[in-house]
């Protein structure tokens, strides 16, 4: 029984931990059509710029955290005028090429700039170190990501739902042109939208650097872990990302606990069933 | 003339910063050594695979052979790459000095191949005597699933058992894994004193360490055992304190004390630019350069891979990881292992300080095989 | 008819100057063969089904596996038995993959691809007995073609066996695409439902070009097989499927000039500019790929024939 | 809001390298309605698209009111006061039909939605349906009261009547008369059934191969046989 | 004339929403049967259920005798139920001369074939281009679906229908813009459709409706109102009331 709980409470950590990943990247590809697979990028630009700003400039965890989704949202400024704009309602696969060249691009600077070592970003004293559950201990990080996948997950559900700018990103989505001709200025709704998700792959590339540490080559070595819980769970639903992330996350735990050796197996063999069983992903939106 | 030696490394992707430090190895061999043997001037031409790639690996070196007319082959960190040069080695006439790829076999494969680097047996054996002397009774043995990482096990596995240790489990995880709570968990069920662990360095042994602390193993006192792979020094920054007083078995710290290894790790660290990235690699590469120097010298510049390897056989030289020399028999380094921990300097960073040294290893891998 | 001919002209031309050009340098230019094999195979279900997958490899390394496991285990080391080996287990990979592939779309399909590389990619690590594991797969001598042609150091027949094999396979292809059967593929990309709504199985058509292009790639990796005698997991990787994703899309997708054009300039580019700079090619491909969005949206080829056309036109 | 001229001056569009429009002008008085007839293909779409900002304009001149549209982008045309109801309907497929009208609020207050159920009761009752789920006729209806939420005083139908039933034809068109007759709006309208259009309309172009073949006051088109028949295509107007 | 198809008591909901209440019909060979309605009555949900593009909740379809309801779309065109789409699905990159080729190829059981090319095929050939002629499209054969006018490509799909060589024909909504002056097309290719062949088409063109049809089925709220012959239709005062309105003087006026 407390194997469960414990197995429990893994899986649901480290399923938040991917959440707050990889949920900027369900606004980029499911309500914005853009397959990015720059998401990872973007989040490890975010770890770069709040090690760098923890570790050589001394600032807090707050502040570090703060400045790096700022900063993260100013680089992405002009990639998005010069770059994104001319793939928006492009091919998928145009989409593909572009991303992954932005991907290599991003790859390469960091390792020039940064070098290729880990980097990392102190935690707090308050974050850091196991806290006692009772049944066992978990790392006081991993619930601080929980609680930040709550916010995160309530928030971004809100605003795309229930707010006018919600209504107007999707329809932009639908159909541009036609959003345009009704007097919505689709060019500022979608940087805003990509901002937005930019912003949240750059605070979880944060939350989450102490499971997937910021390394130059991060971009790319989880590009495919993000992909497959946003198209689990179906793009551009937050609670069907959520719950991916949950389903995903339990599995892969439990998989990694009973038989760590074919955790691998379990995981692809779950996504397949899943896939098959829900084609838009578990919660995916209806076309 | 000149002499080019064509070297194959990942000098870019995820594993470029140990390409970059054979990069640093041959430099500084070459900056303390000078670039001219005799008349003969050396060049070095460097040729990328990012991963494990054996088609590319070998197209790359077929290259090096017929186009650039290297002379000697070296370099190559992953050991399926090594493994697809091999066939090449005897129509070109080329010696392969293979300065990082760590699986036994490897010098079977041809008798023009010379290993400056270690095997993972090498380094794994020796952290079983470790273990038993510390009293361990029980350990589990957790490794990442492929070549080496099975390697590390069986090699630990024979080792302790033959001393009368118990292997309670073993676990082989996959490459990817990114979070390591679950198999923590496993290891406290075990009820193992000690983990003996294995993961290729990079990434993946952060999260790995520190679930190794946040799942309280380490409070628990259930021992912390790898071989060095698992603490490469250009990992110790982010590793940091969660790794302080890990336990390691490995070839070369670059902490060594020793007047060789003061004038490597200047020369290196002057090459490699940041200093904290300088790892084990850099002194493969470095030692791999010394066995080619003393083949060029021993066959005057000529092409004759035969007699190259030959002339280095035997050859014993006081290396910055300490005494070594090449073993006649297999062409793989015979050389000190060290038991090491991770220890606190005093200008607040970490390093692997040697405490026991486990004197002339060879590579039992090699007998085991047999 | 007559741009078959020019076609054929084409590829052999290039050949011919690669030759002559690089004559040093075959081993990369075979190596360009067999991943051309990989690209077209791609196009097949990409270009001209409109199946999105990052998972192709999977079809390439079962071919190379199936080619270097006859030679190494059972002794079947005639280079054109490895061939038909390879393009068989192509094909068997090809069924399992596209029953899995199939039965999702868009993302759905890109994941499942994924998935079933993934698959693949941890059998062959774990039946290291059969496959040599993470050490690659080695002992594979083949025969001289023929019993004539010895493959040599300098890669002479490797190149010659890949390009001729490179053109059978181009020639069957043209056929392929323009045959009924390619026009229905070619409807199904656009609209799956009007073809159902013809009466035709899209499914089983679909399924069908799968095992096509997997005979095709199981060529280009029992290819490979031959000419380095080794067979690697990244075979089936992940990253050889993105790569040969992105070498199909930088060419132009469903036209199978697009595809070699694609392959050629992608790894030709790539070799040269890592041979010039290893530490920091990546950056400059990069750029390239994005580059390439930008001024040639539908790829080299597609746009370079739109405007052609447009030219002509005008 | 009141109606506001239209002025269309020697218009030519295409796409990309197919000129469809040539050298069109007319122009439509504040308040009044025009017809826009040409067979099959003639470009009375990509007229509507240009105008709308969604097709490529080669040269020419378009002024709403006192302003000059020509370089603007669609959504400032829109907020300019530019309608269009496309013949494609083009809903949002994945938005309800709420948020479809939503969209075309402008920058209304969300309760005149309630204009739009008025017009058509059948929305009401579908108002939660995703815009993929509605039927043919329920798009049409979608779509033309979704502009006409904002309150456009240049308003433009391509076809609003296809897959229509006959009473809710009968029914919007008498709407349409009844914004024109409020002088709310001037409105064009491209329309298959002629005799409706030119019942509708205060005035007529024929468009023939891009160009304006012909144009007047739809009672003078009854008279001239000749132009239907050969501008038109059909054997007479009943 | 015995049934060539049958639907009994086909019943289908939307979540809440009853879209078709146990419609039962049935079409002898030779038929032609108007489906109308008004907006949003279950019409296009009606020819979705019967082809295949959806599953009843209940009932029964019957093709030639043989029950059909289990069948996946597919299966159902080959045995001789084709419909067309009352929003059109083409290939935007292929040529209307593709696009029928395709569908004569599928016909006679040579779309698979991984040999050949259709413009060697002259009967292939012959039928496409008589078919593109009889619907005054064989201008534009060669040029990309996208690149045609809307109305043109509602004339295309219609002759994807016809190339299918159906036993039974669902044409939804047909005319929908298609401009007047090219409406006596659609006449002519339906008027040369083999007498034995049953139709069911559903237009909103009333003109169009009354000239082709011998008989009318009007359907309101997923149930059918009326099932009778034309001259009945417009005295049917519910169906004035629910769909006709002014339609039915005017015509009984003229
Ligand atoms: N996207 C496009 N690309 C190229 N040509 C096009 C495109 N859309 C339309 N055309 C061409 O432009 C011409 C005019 O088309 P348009 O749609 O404006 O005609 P229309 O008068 O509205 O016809 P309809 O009555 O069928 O709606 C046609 O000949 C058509 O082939
Ligand atoms: N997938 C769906 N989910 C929910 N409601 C649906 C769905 N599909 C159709 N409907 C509803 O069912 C009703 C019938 O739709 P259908 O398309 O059959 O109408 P129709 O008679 O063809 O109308 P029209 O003449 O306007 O094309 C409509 O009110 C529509 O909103
Ligand atoms: C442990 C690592 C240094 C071994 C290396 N990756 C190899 O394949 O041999
Ligand atoms: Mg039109
Ligand atoms: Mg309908």
């Amino acid at each position: 029984m407390q194997t469960v709980f414990s197995v429990g409470t893994d899986a649901l950590a480290y399923g938040m931990v991917l959440f707050v990943i990889s949920i900027g990247l369900s606004v980029t590809m499911g309500l914005m059509r853009v397959v990015n697979l720059a998401h990872g990028a973007f989040a490890m630009i975010g770890g770069y710029i709040a090690s760098y700003a923890a570790q050589t400039l001394g600032f807090g965890y707050a502040a570090a955290i703060l400045i790096a989704v700022v900063g993260t949202i100013i680089i992405a400024i002009p990639v998005e005028r010069f770059l994104y704009r001319r793939i928006y309602g492009a091919p998928e696969l145009t989409q593909v090429l572009m991303t992954i060249g932005i991907t290599f691009c991003v790859i390469g600077i960091a390792n020039y700039v940064f070098g290729p070592t880990l980097k990392t970003i102190p935690l707090p004293d308050t974050l850091r170190g196991p806290v006692d559950l009772g049944f066992r201990s978990i790392a006081a990080h991993k619930l601080f990501a929980i609680a930040c996948g709550v916010v995160v997950a309530g928030g971004l559900w809100f605003l795309i739902e229930k707010t006018p700018f919600g209504v107007k990103l999707r329809a932009s989505v639908d159909n541009a042109a036609m959003a345009a001709s009704l007097g919505v200025r689709t060019k500022i709704v979608y940087a805003v939208s990509f901002a937005v998700a930019v912003g949240l792959a750059a605070f979880g590339g944060i939350v989450g650097a102490e499971l997937l540490p910021i390394e130059p080559y991060y971009a790319l070595r989880y590009m495919v872990t993000f992909l497959v819980v946003v198209s689990v769970g179906g793009a551009g639903s937050i609670p069907g990302a959520l719950l991916a992330c949950l389903v995903l996350g339990g599995i892969d735990t439990t998989g990694r606990y009973l038989l760590p050796e074919y955790g691998e197996f379990f995981f692809y063999l779950a996504v397949i069933a899943i896939v098959c069983t829900f084609p838009r992903g578990l919660l995916g939106r209806k076309k | 003339d000149t002499i080019k030696i064509g070297v194959v490394g990942p000098f870019s992707g995820p594993f470029a910063i140990q390409g970059k430090n054979f990069k640093a190895g041959i430099d500084a061999y070459m900056a303390l050594n000078g670039s001219k043997i005799g008349d003969d001037d050396i060049e070095i031409v460097y040729r990328d695979v990012p991963q494990a790639d054996p088609a590319q690996s070998k197209a790359l070196a077929q290259e090096l052979v017929v186009k650039e007319g290297v002379q000697y082959l070296a370099g190559f960190y992953f050991t399926p790459d090594a493994m697809a040069v091999t066939p090449l080695l005897k129509q070109a006439n080329v010696p392969l000095v293979v300065m990082n790829a760590a699986t036994s076999a490897i010098v079977t494969k041809s008798p023009l191949i010379v290993r400056t680097s270690f095997t993972t047996w090498q380094t794994s054996a020796p952290m079983a005597k470790v273990a038993k002397e510390r009293g361990v009774k029980k350990v589990i043995t957790v490794v990442s699933d492929y070549g080496p990482g099975v390697d590390a096990e069986n090699a630990f596995k024979t080792t302790f058992t033959a001393e009368g240790g118990e292997v309670v489990d073993s676990i082989r995880m996959p490459l990817s894994t990114n979070d390591f709570s679950p198999i923590m968990q496993r290891v406290k069920d075990s009820g193992a004193d000690a983990l003996f662990a294995f993961l290729p360095s990079g990434p993946t042994t952060l999260g790995f360490v520190k679930a190794y602390n946040d799942n309280g193993l380490k409070s628990a006192g259930v021992q912390f055992l790898a071989p060095g792979d698992l603490t490469q020094e250009s990992d110790l920054p982010a590793l940091g304190a969660s790794a302080e007083g890990l336990l390691t078995t490995f070839h070369y710290a670059v902490s060594h004390d020793s007047a060789e290894n003061k004038k490597f790790v200047e020369a290196a660290q002057k090459a490699i630019g940041t200093p904290a990235e300088l790892s084990f690699p850099s002194v493969g590469a470095y030692d791999g350069m010394h066995v080619i120097y003393k083949m060029i010298e021993a066959t005057g510049g000529k092409q004759d891979a035969q007699k190259a390897v030959d002339a280095v056989k035997g050859l014993a030289w006081e290396s910055p990881r300490g005494p070594v020399s090449i073993d006649p028999e297999s062409r793989h380094m015979t050389q000190n292992i060290y038991l090491r921990e991770v220890a606190k300097a005093d200008d607040g960073t970490y390093y692997n300080k040697e405490i026991v040294t486990f004197e002339k290893q060879g590579d039992p891998g090699l007998a085991a095989a047999k | 008819m007559l741009r078959d001919l020019a076609g054929l002209a084409v590829i052999l031309i290039v050949a011919a100057i690669g030759f002559l050009l690089f004559p040093n340098n075959l081993a990369l230019l075979t190596r360009i063969t067999a991943i051309a094999l990989l690209v077209l195979s791609l196009d097949l279900v990409t270009g001209y089904c409109g199946i999105a997958t990052l998972g192709h490899a999977a079809l390439f390394g079962a071919g190379a596996y199936a080619a270097g496991i006859a030679a190494a285990h059972f002794d079947i080391n005639d280079p054109i038995a490895m061939v038909a080996i390879g393009a068989l287990g192509g094909a068997v990979a090809g069924l399992v993959s596209g029953a899995v592939i199939l039965r999702g779309h868009g993302l759905a399909q890109l994941v499942l691809s994924i998935a079933v590389v993934h698959l693949f990619h941890e059998i062959a690590n774990k039946a290291s007995e059969w496959t040599g594991g993470s050490d690659g797969l080695s002992g594979i001598s083949p025969d001289p073609v023929f019993g004539v042609f010895e493959f040599d150091l300098w890669g002479h027949t490797a190149y010659g066996f890949g390009i001729a094999l490179l053109v059978i396979v181009f020639m069957l292809l043209r056929i392929l695409v323009r045959s009924p059967f390619g026009m229905l593929c070619r409807g199904i990309k656009e609209d799956p439902i009007r073809v159902s709504a013809m009466g035709a199985s899209v499914q089983g058509t679909l399924l069908r070009m799968y095992v096509i292009s997997g005979a095709v790639a199981g060529i280009g990796g029992a290819l490979n097989a031959i000419s380095t005698q080794v067979v690697g997991l990244d075979s089936l990787s992940f990253t050889t499927s993105a790569e040969s994703l992105v070498m199909l899309v930088l060419g132009g997708t469903g036209s199978l000039f697009g595809a070699l054009i694609g392959t050629v300039s992608f790894m030709v580019f790539k070799d040269f500019v890592s041979a010039v700079n290893p530490f920091h090619w990546l950056t400059i491909v990069g750029a390239l790929l994005i580059a390439v969005v930008l001024f040639a949206p539908k790829g080299l080829y597609g746009t370079a024939a739109q405007l052609l056309n447009r030219s002509r036109r005008q | 809001m009141t109606a506001a001229p239209l002025e269309v001056t020697d218009l030519s569009a295409g796409y990309g390298p197919t000129r469809v429009l040539e050298g069109v002008s007319f122009s439509v008085a504040a308040g009044s309605r025009l017809a826009v007839l040409g067979r099959n293909g003639m470009g009375k779409t990509t007229l509507f698209a240009t105008i709308a900002g969604q097709t490529k304009r080669y040269g020419g001149t378009i002024r709403l009111g006192d302003k000059e549209l020509g370089n603007m982008e669609s959504a400032s045309r829109a907020r300019s006061g530019l309608g269009y109801v496309p013949q494609a309907r083009c809903i949002f497929p994945s938005l309800t039909v709420e948020e479809n009208l939503f969209v075309g609020l402008k920058d209304r207050d969300r309760s005149a939605i309630e204009e739009a159920y008025d017009m058509f009761p059948r929305l009401k009752e579908r108002r939660k349906n995703l815009g993929s789920q509605l039927s043919g006729g329920e798009q049409q209806m979608l779509s033309t009261a979704r502009t006409i939420l904002g309150k456009p005083t240049v308003l433009l139908l391509d076809e609003p009547l296809e897959g229509l039933a006959p009473v809710i034809c009968e029914e919007l068109m008498a709407a349409f008369s009844k914004l024109a007759a409020a002088g709310d709006m001037t409105i064009l309208l491209v329309e298959q059934r002629i005799q409706s259009a030119l019942d509708f309309a205060d005035h007529a172009i024929i468009l023939e191969r891009g160009r304006v073949a012909w144009s007047g006051a739809p009672a003078d088109l009854s008279g001239q046989q000749d132009v239907v028949e050969k501008l038109l295509g059909v054997g007479g107007l009943h | 004339m015995s049934a060539v198809f049958q639907v009994q008591n086909l019943k289908k909901s939307f979540g809440g929403l009853a879209v078709t209440q146990d419609v039962s019909i049935s079409m002898a060979p030779g038929d032609r049967v108007a489906l109308i309605g008004s907006n949003g009555a279950g019409k296009t949900t009606f020819v979705n259920l019967v082809t295949g593009h959806l599953q009843p909740d209940s009932g029964k379809v019957t093709l030639g005798g043989g029950d059909v309801t289990s069948l996946g779309p597919t299966k159902r065109v080959q045995q001789g139920l084709v419909r067309s789409f009352q929003v059109t699905r083409l290939f935007a990159d292929m040529t209307p001369q593709e696009h029928v080729a395709l569908a004569v190829l599928q016909r006679t059981g040579r779309a698979r074939r991984i040999l050949g090319n259709f413009h060697a095929m002259p009967d292939v050939m012959a039928e496409v281009g008589e078919l593109l002629h009889t619907l005054g499209i064989d201008h534009i054969a060669t040029r990309k679906v996208s690149e045609i006018a809307y109305g043109q490509q509602r004339l295309l799909e219609i002759a994807l229908a016809l190339a299918l060589k159906p036993k039974v024909l669902l044409l939804d909504e047909p005319a929908a813009g298609v401009p007047q002056s090219d409406t006596p097309r659609i006449e002519a290719a339906l008027a040369g459709l083999p007498a034995d062949l049953a139709v069911l088409m559903i237009e909103h063109d009333m003109d169009l409706v009354f000239r082709f049809a011998k008989r009318v089925v009007v359907l309101a709220a997923g149930a059918i109102i009326f099932d009778g012959s034309p001259q009945d239709v417009t005295k049917d005062a519910r169906v004035r009331e629910a769909y006709l309105g002014n339609y039915a003087n005017d015509r009984s006026a003229a």
